[in-house]
């Protein structure tokens, strides 16, 4: 069916994919959502670059190495870099992109992923001058970084769009509508923006000819489209009318063995956070181990997502890091843990009880808090159906909010069980970890483990320079957040994609972005 | 008539006025704040991107700018698009969701008149039953299903036209249809009890008694008296599209406002929500003025100028 | 006499859901060229149903049960539904009750009475409107020429109905049918409309039923009078013999309970009772129930016409030879005795034809 | 017009006089005596289609009622194993197999899922294995529920507003039309939408966010209709009877205003039922576990190329009640209408 | 009832109505003003059949209901019984209520088609506290039915069940059911075939002179008013024309309004048809500023 468009596409090296939302904003500093973040990549280089999984260098020439205690960072740039209205990517325009962001003028969202550079926080909060900035133009092609202390992860952080260069003669002469249409920019990546006026629900990436690693790129044309609706994307993957289409999860489970099924499992956990400041029954360890068990996370994730979701046995997702040693630091964490993720109605019945008993309650009613988009109603109403089965005594009560709403509750600690989720900023498991530190403010359940704590502590600072030392610190930590149930994990989100056979070379970064530098369609 | 004009568009002013202060008060009471990005964010920066926003001024403030800003076409920007201008926002949107719109009224009301024409002089026949079977089934499926239906059956099954997107005429055919369905149950219904009402009355006896055959005196006579009041139903029906364009636009991936409003509302984007509800309620209220300008215009026996009574 | 429209036997039947309406019983009569013949009975009586059979313009629910209705030797009711569109309009137009609901609202006035010229294709649009002008100058329109934009609303009552006149005689139709044409009307406008129809018949020379349950308006405007109770004709005869010389006891209770203006007496003459219904209609005189005069036979058999003169029939067993003479009431002996007394005096004749019928 | 022969057999009796009936006699009724609602009962007897739409409620309603208490299995109960299944009765019917095609090959569903034999689902389950038939019944209750609520509204809203502007009249009227002109300008989807915002989501909210605006159509007609009935005849003679006006308005108004109300009625419990529907649709209707009908097409029409009759069920039920309530309501304006009578 | 007019100005009655200046307008002020009534004066004597002739739009209605105080009037006074009907004070409205009664024009129109008959003519006997119980109520239904001719089967019918004439009667039951001093009827008849006519035209003479009532009697049927008024006002343009006993209007008209008038009216006679010449009527003399009064 549909053979012309196939042609089509091969013959001109276009690639036709979907978007669930439209571009937010293409100003670098100020974007938020993974929409904007993956035209950005499409269209910008920053100092690095992922390739899959694989950090390669970009603008930057190679990967640098700290000096200084990890605390300074130089970076020689290519020379060869340029935006697309010809003029050269130069240091400048890094160190003017990082000031910019860290400005709260700029009312970045993202700006805390500076923190570790010095004098950022200050500037952030106000107190300082965003050109106090430790970031140094050595010359036109050489970038230096200062930071407050060493950040072993700082490399794979210069890939998100945040630390993307800024062209400042085209900043400043748009202002406040820098990055408000495609013609409002300048772009320095393999690929330029056009038919984005802002607002509209479709947009092209054409080949930027300007680009320092044209050569490599081949393909000419990503068309872009916004689909909400997951049957009609589907209806269009299968009429030839996209060449990448996200699935549902009832799609996805119909179409599992469709040769174009590709899960793209994310750096994105869900789980279920329970306050224990407000309901004291959440403080007890078999209570929380009891809710844990009675979870069939495999049942849930196979015939309640459907969408390849992969059951979670830690708060840090799967093929996120590695360990020193090369084996996955989730994998790792999860052998001596299973316990306390392994479905099993007895064990849970037999915790549930001893908990109560310890608690000295019978019953138990709590309010299940959850967003109010598709997946998360249809998983509140199975764990309402099966921890209530599963659980004599427990009635939950489910309130769904709009996203922004559930944020603020969780966050005000208005809520007895709210099921949150975690992106990654950066491929480490410390943007997971970190989390659940008694005073980190996303600790919105209270859960505080002071060996926890310690490790956390440790693996920023005795250790942040000795690979070795620091992941065990955080295997370590992650295995007494396991084992004490902290949170609940649940799962990990993957999206069930429908890729057509034909289009080659299509690398997924940990970041959860694809990478179309080397990307073609076969003949 | 200017003066009588110039009255109708003074309340409307007034009721425009009334919603936008509505609107905004309900806004403050939302909990939620606007940022996306909030979770990762620290309270001391949240209170800086508030001061930034003006967001931490007391209500009445923010009242008293918003005010100003909407005497001055500012209704303020998106929080969902970086410094997007709302009225640029809905400016670059607006294109499509009119489109179908229009487009659907006009294919709703001129086939609704037809079938509803047609069920009337045949009434009590074969011919009104079906017509009116029609008219009802429209209005008994929601138009959800009749868009996903459409879809399926005759863009993804037969290739008649394209399945979803913004490409020109023929995307906007079945999301038109769709839409359609509405307008054109409401009028085929009210068409068909006025052209009842109308064949009944004394001078369409007196057109056939001139000797008319009926199809001239339905040409003639009863077509156009019964379509006055159909005029009426214009503004109701209107609102009706408003309401299914957000669902069909959806199923169609068409850039347009509906889709753009349910955004907005699970972004808690407050200045789009509150400009789109004052879009909204203003083509509400511009729609019932001109209907009833139109209504006066062509009922000879409506003069809006004189008698205008007190209600 | 040339009659120009011959009714005979015509029977008709409404289908409801109660059951069959059986609103015209046999009815016959005929129109003669140039003469205006009044049909006068209660409401419900059946004129309306009469007339519009005529005209073809029968509810959907009706159905023709037997009859003829001749006109120029055809049968109206065999004709197809072309033949008779080409008849409306043209050889024969209608003028209905109600002037304030039987323009189109929509049309202006000018447009509406030259329509029949337009339809009926005898004109050019010009030629028509010049036409339409003419005629509404005719039936009394000030200032037609300006007033031939105006919609009907911006008129009056009576000039409504002048202007529904005009659409009825703009093709000089040889029979005017008007159905309670000045019902709505006040009685001074009535007044006016009936003059202007004289006047109209004597300039056009055509012939006109006109429905009236006013008997003082039939008084102004008939040549000849029929009088319908119940779905039939009872009585029919020229205007003097049906108001001097009555033979029907329900014309007698119609024209004894109005006032005249030297009505006297402390009651006036009731008709007691109401008409009956039609669903159901009684196997013997209609009237019978609400008769004093009834006998045995009207409550069994139908009385037929006896024929009182060559122009008045009546339908009443107390014409029967075998009957008992009855004493009619004062008021119509009284009118009785005028008439006598009239007929002597030679200002009237017994049956005296009009000179209209000449004109023609 | 020749004199006709008269065949009848006169005798000599034929001739005595009888005289009129007696009076009482003549103005005797003999059709038995009819309400106004039983002649437009009997009006709406004639309509075969309103008849049968009647008849469908009716037993709609009932299923509904019944539902309350008991459905051949719990709605929300889950068994997740069994999810998804095709609808199943018996092998024979057409539809009702049990086998579903998946990649173009017959399966057996219930077998591959080892349901136990003798275990079926009349319309199949969802997702999570919930029997959809059980669901389907709640939902249509839960939506006719909904219907009836926000109808509750007109009720006591609209009628209320629309009598005491129509018979007040002069400044009152035009203060309270006013009101109306203001309240419908906005479109009554942003006022719900504002309102489910507000408050949280869940049957009680979605009624009265139906009902802030839902009473406007009723408050209008009925101010209409009240301006019309305040100048009859027998309202003034009430009036100069000295009858208060509470009291004309519960003797004279509402009777007579209720065939308007009854007929607004049946449009507005499928107007509101399908706003549900719609609510449902953008994501802010009834909340889980529950069905109403909104929830189940929306549900079913994310999956319909691959589970069709996920859709087609709600689609259906949602469509005849529809049906039935406008036919129902063309009926019933026909039948109270007494121009349409005859 | 005496005709004689001898009589009537031998002994002057008592005025029942006494009207003095009444102007009833229509939204005042307002574009679509409508002076329905432009100063009237003019007395009712107990006991009289006061008749109300005019054309249609001519104010008759608007004066009967103005009296009965369904408007307030826009000026001028109404006196009845000798008090201010726009000065009666709630408690003894129910009073004035019962005094006066209204007759309807329109048959179809009066009478509640979602009432029984026993109901709608019981609703002044229940307003009033008339009767104590059903059984007395029943009671007093039947004898209000049977008054009018109508028998007690008719009590638990509906409205749409009567011909015309007996719905007239119906209405005229309720009138009566409170006992009033005086009765607004306002073109009882109009609508009404020419034989029921007679039977309701009838039915009011025989209660006048039963129950000694007063009659406001509204019609345009000259002929009609003439045979049951004792005298007669004629209405045009929102004022009265002429004021006289009903012979002096008839056999010596004043007016050239009422000339005209006259020389409309329709007669069942075909002699007296043919001879009749119409008068018309120019009312542009009523414009000419010059002041007038009735004398
Ligand atoms: N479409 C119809 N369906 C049923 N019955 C009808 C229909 N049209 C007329 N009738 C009945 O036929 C009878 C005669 O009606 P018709 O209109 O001829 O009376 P009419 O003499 O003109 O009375 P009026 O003086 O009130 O105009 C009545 O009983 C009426 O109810
Ligand atoms: N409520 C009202 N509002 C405005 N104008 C009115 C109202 N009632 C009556 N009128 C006007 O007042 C004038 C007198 O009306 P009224 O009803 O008293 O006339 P009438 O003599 O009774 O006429 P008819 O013989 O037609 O009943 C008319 O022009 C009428 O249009
Ligand atoms: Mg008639
Ligand atoms: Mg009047």
């Amino acid at each position: 069916r549909g053979d012309q468009s196939t042609t089509n596409s091969s013959k001109d090296q276009v690639l036709t994919r979907m978007e669930g939302d439209v571009i937010g904003s293409m100003d670098s500093a100020t974007v938020t959502d993974a929409i904007s973040g993956q035209a950005l990549v499409d269209t910008m280089d920053g100092l690095y670059r992922y390739n899959g999984s694989e950090l390669q260098p970009a603008i930057a020439t190679k990967i640098a190495n700290p000096s200084n205690g990890g605390k300074i960072y130089t970076y020689t740039l290519r020379k060869n870099a340029k935006w697309s209205n010809g003029d050269d990517v130069t240091a400048k325009d890094f160190v003017f992109a990082w000031q910019r962001a860290v400005d709260p003028a700029t009312k970045s969202q993202y700006a805390y992923l500076f923190a570790g550079i010095k004098n950022a926080t200050a500037i952030m909060n106000g107190k300082m001058k965003p050109t106090k900035l430790a970031v140094k133009a050595i010359n036109a092609h050489t970038l230096q970084v200062e930071l407050d202390h060493a950040i072993p992860y700082f490399a794979t952080m210069l890939t998100n769009p945040v630390f993307f260069p800024q062209n400042e003669k085209i900043v400043k002469k748009y202002g406040s509508e820098y990055g408000t249409t495609a013609k409002k920019l300048v772009y320095n990546g393999p690929f330029k923006l056009t038919d984005w006026t802002g607002t509209n629900n479709s947009w092209t990436e054409v080949k930027n000819k300007f680009y320092w690693n044209n050569q490599e790129v081949r393909l000419n044309k990503i068309k872009v489209q916004v689909i909400k609706e997951p049957s009609t994307a589907l209806n269009l993957f299968e009429s030839n009318g996209l060449d990448d289409a996200v699935l549902s999860g009832e799609a996805a489970r119909q179409m599992k063995n469709d040769p174009s099924f590709t899960p793209r499992p994310q750096s994105s956990v869900f789980y279920l956070e329970l306050n224990e400041k407000k309901i004291p029954a959440f403080k007890n360890k078999n209570i929380r181990l009891a809710l844990s068990k009675a979870i069939n996370r495999k049942e849930y994730v196979e015939q309640v997502l459907g969408n390849s979701s992969i059951p979670a046995r830690n708060v840090t997702p799967e093929n996120l890091a590695k360990m020193p040693d090369d084996t996955d630091f989730s994998e790792a964490a999860a052998k001596d843990t299973k316990y306390a993720t392994n479905f099993s109605k007895k064990e849970a019945k037999q915790l549930w009880q001893q908990g109560l008993k310890e608690v000295g309650i019978s019953n138990l009613n709590v309010e299940f808090m959850t967003d109010d988009s598709e997946n998360a109603k249809k998983s509140a109403e199975y764990f309402q159906s099966q921890l209530e089965s599963i659980l004599p005594g427990l009635k939950i009560k489910i309130t769904s909010l709009p996203f922004k709403t559930r944020l603020t509750r969780s966050q005000a600690g208005d809520f007895d069980l709210v099921m949150s989720a975690w992106g990654a900023d950066f491929p480490d498991p410390i943007t997971y970890l970190d989390l659940f530190t008694s005073n980190n403010s996303q600790n919105n359940g209270g859960w505080s483990n002071t060996k926890y704590d310690q490790l956390i502590q440790a693996s920023k600072t005795t250790h942040a320079t000795n690979p070795q030392a620091r992941f065990n610190d955080l295997l370590q930590a992650q295995e007494i957040l396991t084992d004490d149930q902290g949170v609940i994990p649940i799962y990990q989100r993957a999206e069930a994609h429908l890729i057509n056979a034909k289009v080659k070379g299509l690398a997924y970064s940990p970041s959860n972005q694809y990478n179309f530098v080397h990307t073609y369609i076969a003949k | 008539m200017g003066k009588y004009i110039l009255k109708r568009v003074g309340y409307m002013v007034l009721t425009m006025f009334i919603i936008a202060t509505a609107t905004f008060f309900l806004m403050k009471l939302m909990p939620g704040s606007p940022y996306a990005n909030q979770a990762k964010m620290t309270t001391e920066q949240i209170n800086i991107m508030n001061h930034q926003y003006g967001l931490d001024k007391p209500a009445y403030q923010q009242y008293w700018i918003y005010l100003v800003g909407l005497l001055h076409g500012d209704f303020g920007t998106s929080f969902q698009f970086n410094n997007q201008p709302v009225s640029y926002l809905i400016a670059s949107r607006i294109g499509p969701s009119m489109q179908i719109g229009v487009q659907a009224i006009i294919l709703g009301t001129l086939l609704g008149i037809l079938l509803g024409a047609i069920a009337a002089i045949r009434k009590n026949t074969w011919v009104d039953t079906v017509a009116t079977f029609f008219a009802i089934i429209g209005r008994s499926i929601p138009n959800f299903v009749f868009a996903v239906l459409l879809q399926f059956f005759l863009a993804f099954k037969l290739r008649i036209f394209p399945i979803a997107l913004w490409e020109g005429f023929s995307s906007s055919i079945l999301p038109t249809i769709a839409l359609a369905m509405a307008p054109l149950a409401t009028t085929a219904r009210f068409m068909r009890t006025e052209m009842v009402d109308v064949l009944n009355s004394d001078y369409i006896e007196l057109a056939r008694a001139k000797g008319n055959t009926p199809w001239q005196t339905v040409a003639k006579h009863a077509l156009r008296n019964s379509l006055i009041p159909v005029v009426t139903i214009i503004g109701p029906m209107a609102v009706d599209l408003m309401v299914g364009s957000m669902v069909v636009e959806n199923i169609f991936s068409i850039p347009g406002i509906g889709d753009q409003f349910v955004k907005s509302i699970t972004t808690n984007d407050y200045p789009t929500i509150m400009g789109l509800t004052l879009l909204y309620s203003f083509m509400l209220v511009v729609v019932i003025l001109i209907v009833d300008i139109l209504y006066g215009l062509i009922d000879p026996r409506i003069r809006l100028s004189g008698s205008e009574g007190s209600n | 006499m040339e009659k120009i429209l011959d009714v005979k036997n015509l029977k008709i039947n409404f289908s409801t859901f109660a059951g069959q309406v059986q609103a015209i019983r046999d009815v016959s009569f005929h129109l003669n060229k140039g003469e205006t013949l009044a049909i006068v009975g209660e409401s419900g009586s059946g004129k309306s149903v009469t007339v519009r059979s005529i005209m073809a313009l029968l509810a959907n629910n009706a159905h023709i049960d037997g009859g003829e209705i001749d006109f120029k030797g055809q049968d109206i009711l065999k004709m197809s539904p072309r033949e008779i569109e080409k008849i409306r309009g043209n050889d024969i137009s209608m003028i209905f009750q109600d002037p304030m609901t039987s323009l189109d609202p929509t049309m202006p006035i000018g447009k509406q009475v030259a329509e029949p010229l337009l339809i009926h294709g005898s004109m050019n649009h010009a030629n028509a409107m010049a036409r339409a002008e003419e005629v509404l100058k005719l039936v009394g329109i000030d200032n037609a020429k300006n007033r031939m934009k105006d919609y009907p609303h911006q008129f009056s009552g009576g000039q409504r109905q002048r202007i529904v006149i005009a659409i009825a005689i703009v093709n000089y139709p040889e029979i005017l049918l008007a159905d309670e044409p000045t019902t709505a009307l006040d009685v001074t406008i009535q007044a006016q409309i009936i003059d202007l129809m004289k006047d109209l018949q004597h300039k056009i020379g055509t012939s006109i039923i006109f429905i009236t349950h006013d008997l003082g308006v039939v008084a102004g405007i008939a040549d000849r009078v029929a009088v319908m109770y119940a779905g039939k004709i009872i009585e029919y005869g020229t205007v003097d013999e049906i108001f001097y010389d009555p033979k029907h006891p329900y014309t007698w209770g119609l024209l004894n309970s109005m006032p005249t203006l030297d009505t006297s007496s402390k009651r006036l003459y009731a008709i007691p009772g109401t008409p009956p219904n039609l669903l159901d209609p009684p196997a013997g005189d209609a009237f019978a129930p609400r008769n004093p005069y009834t006998m045995e036979i009207d409550h069994e058999a139908m009385p037929p016409f006896f024929k009182v003169t060559d122009t008045h029939y009546a339908a009443t067993w107390l014409l029967h030879p075998d009957a008992p003479q009855v004493d009619p009431p004062l008021a119509i002996k009284k009118r009785q005795a005028e008439y006598r007394e009239l007929l002597a005096s030679g200002q009237i004749g017994s049956h005296k034809a009009k000179e209209v019928d000449q004109n023609a | 017009m020749a004199e006709q022969t008269n065949q009848i057999k006169l005798n000599k009796n034929s001739f005595n006089k009888v005289g009129a009936n007696d009076v009482d006699e003549q103005e005797k009724i003999s059709a038995p005596s009819l309400t106004f609602l039983q002649d437009a009962i009997r009006r709406l007897k004639k309509n075969k289609a309103a008849i049968i739409s009647l008849w469908l409620l009716v037993i709609i309603i009932m299923i509904s009622i019944i539902s309350i208490w008991w459905t051949p299995s719990d709605p929300n109960a889950q068994h997740v194993a069994y999810a998804n299944l095709p609808p199943k009765i018996a092998n024979g019917i057409p539809g009702f197999t049990g086998k579903a095609s998946v990649g173009g090959e017959i399966v057996d569903k219930y077998a591959q899922a080892n349901v136990p034999k003798g275990t079926y689902y009349v319309l199949g389950t969802d997702y999570l294995g919930r029997d959809l038939f059980s669901r389907l019944m709640k939902g249509v209750a839960l939506s006719l529920l909904i219907g009836m609520l926000a109808t509750l509204f007109d009720l006591v809203i609209g009628i209320p507003y629309g009598i005491i502007s129509g018979w007040k009249g002069g400044r009152t009227d035009t203060i309270m039309q006013r009101i109306i002109e203001i309240i419908s300008s906005i479109p009554n989807l942003v006022v719900v939408i504002l309102m489910l915002l507000l408050f949280t989501p869940g049957l009680g909210s979605i009624v009265v966010a139906m009902g802030i605006t839902g009473w406007i159509t009723m408050a209008r007609l009925v101010r209409a209709e009240t301006l019309t009935l305040k100048s009859q005849e027998y309202v003034l003679a009430a009036r100069t009877l000295g009858e208060s006006s509470f009291k004309i308005a519960i003797k004279h108004l509402i009777p007579n205003l209720s065939s308007t109300i009854i007929i607004q009625t049946m449009f507005s419990i499928p107007t509101a039922i399908f706003f549900e529907a719609f609510l449902s649709f953008i994501g802010i209707g009834i909340p889980a576990p529950n069905a109403s009908l909104g929830t189940l097409l929306s549900d079913g029409q994310k999956t319909f190329r691959f589970l069709p009759y996920q859709m087609w069920y709600p689609a259906a039920a949602i469509s005849i009640i529809m049906i039935a309530f406008n036919l129902l309501a063309d009926g019933l304006r026909d039948a109270f209408d007494p121009k349409a009578s005859e | 009832m005496p005709k004689d007019n001898e009589t009537i100005d031998a002994q002057p009655r008592k005025k029942l109505v006494q009207v003095k200046h009444l102007k009833q307008y229509f939204n005042p002020g307002k574009p679509n003003e409508v002076k329905a009534i432009d100063d009237i004066s003019f007395d009712i004597y107990e006991g009289e059949t006061f008749g109300l002739v005019g054309e249609s739009g001519s104010g008759k209605s608007t004066t009967g209901r103005s009296i009965i105080r369904l408007y307030k009037p826009t000026s001028g006074e109404i006196l009845f019984n000798g008090k201010d009907i726009s000065k009666i004070k709630h408690r003894d409205m129910l009073e004035f209520r019962r005094e006066m009664q209204m007759i309807f024009q329109d048959p179809y129109a009066s009478l509640n088609p979602r009432m029984k008959v026993k109901d709608i003519i019981a609703e002044g006997l229940d307003v009033h506290h008339l009767v104590k119980n059903d059984q007395e109520r029943d009671a007093r239904v039947n004898e209000l039915l049977n008054l009018v001719g109508l028998s007690h089967d008719h009590a638990t019918r509906y409205p749409h069940e009567f011909s015309g004439g007996q719905r007239q009667r119906i209405g005229i039951a309720r009138a009566l059911a409170v006992q009033p001093r005086f009765i607004i009827a306002d073109e009882p008849i109009s609508a009404l075939d020419v034989s029921i006519q007679a039977q309701v035209v009838n039915l009011l003479r025989e209660i006048q002179q039963e129950q000694n009532l007063t009659y406001l009697f509204i019609a345009h049927d000259l002929s009609m008013v003439k045979y049951i008024s004792d005298r007669i006002a004629v209405m045009h343009n929102g004022r009265l024309m002429e004021l006289s006993t009903a012979d002096e209007v008839y056999n010596h008209p004043l007016h050239p309004y009422t000339k005209s008038l006259l020389s409309a009216v329709p007669l069942p006679d075909p002699m007296y048809e043919r001879s009749r010449r119409r008068k018309d009527y120019d009312s542009s003399i009523e414009f000419d500023g010059k002041p007038r009064t009735l004398k």
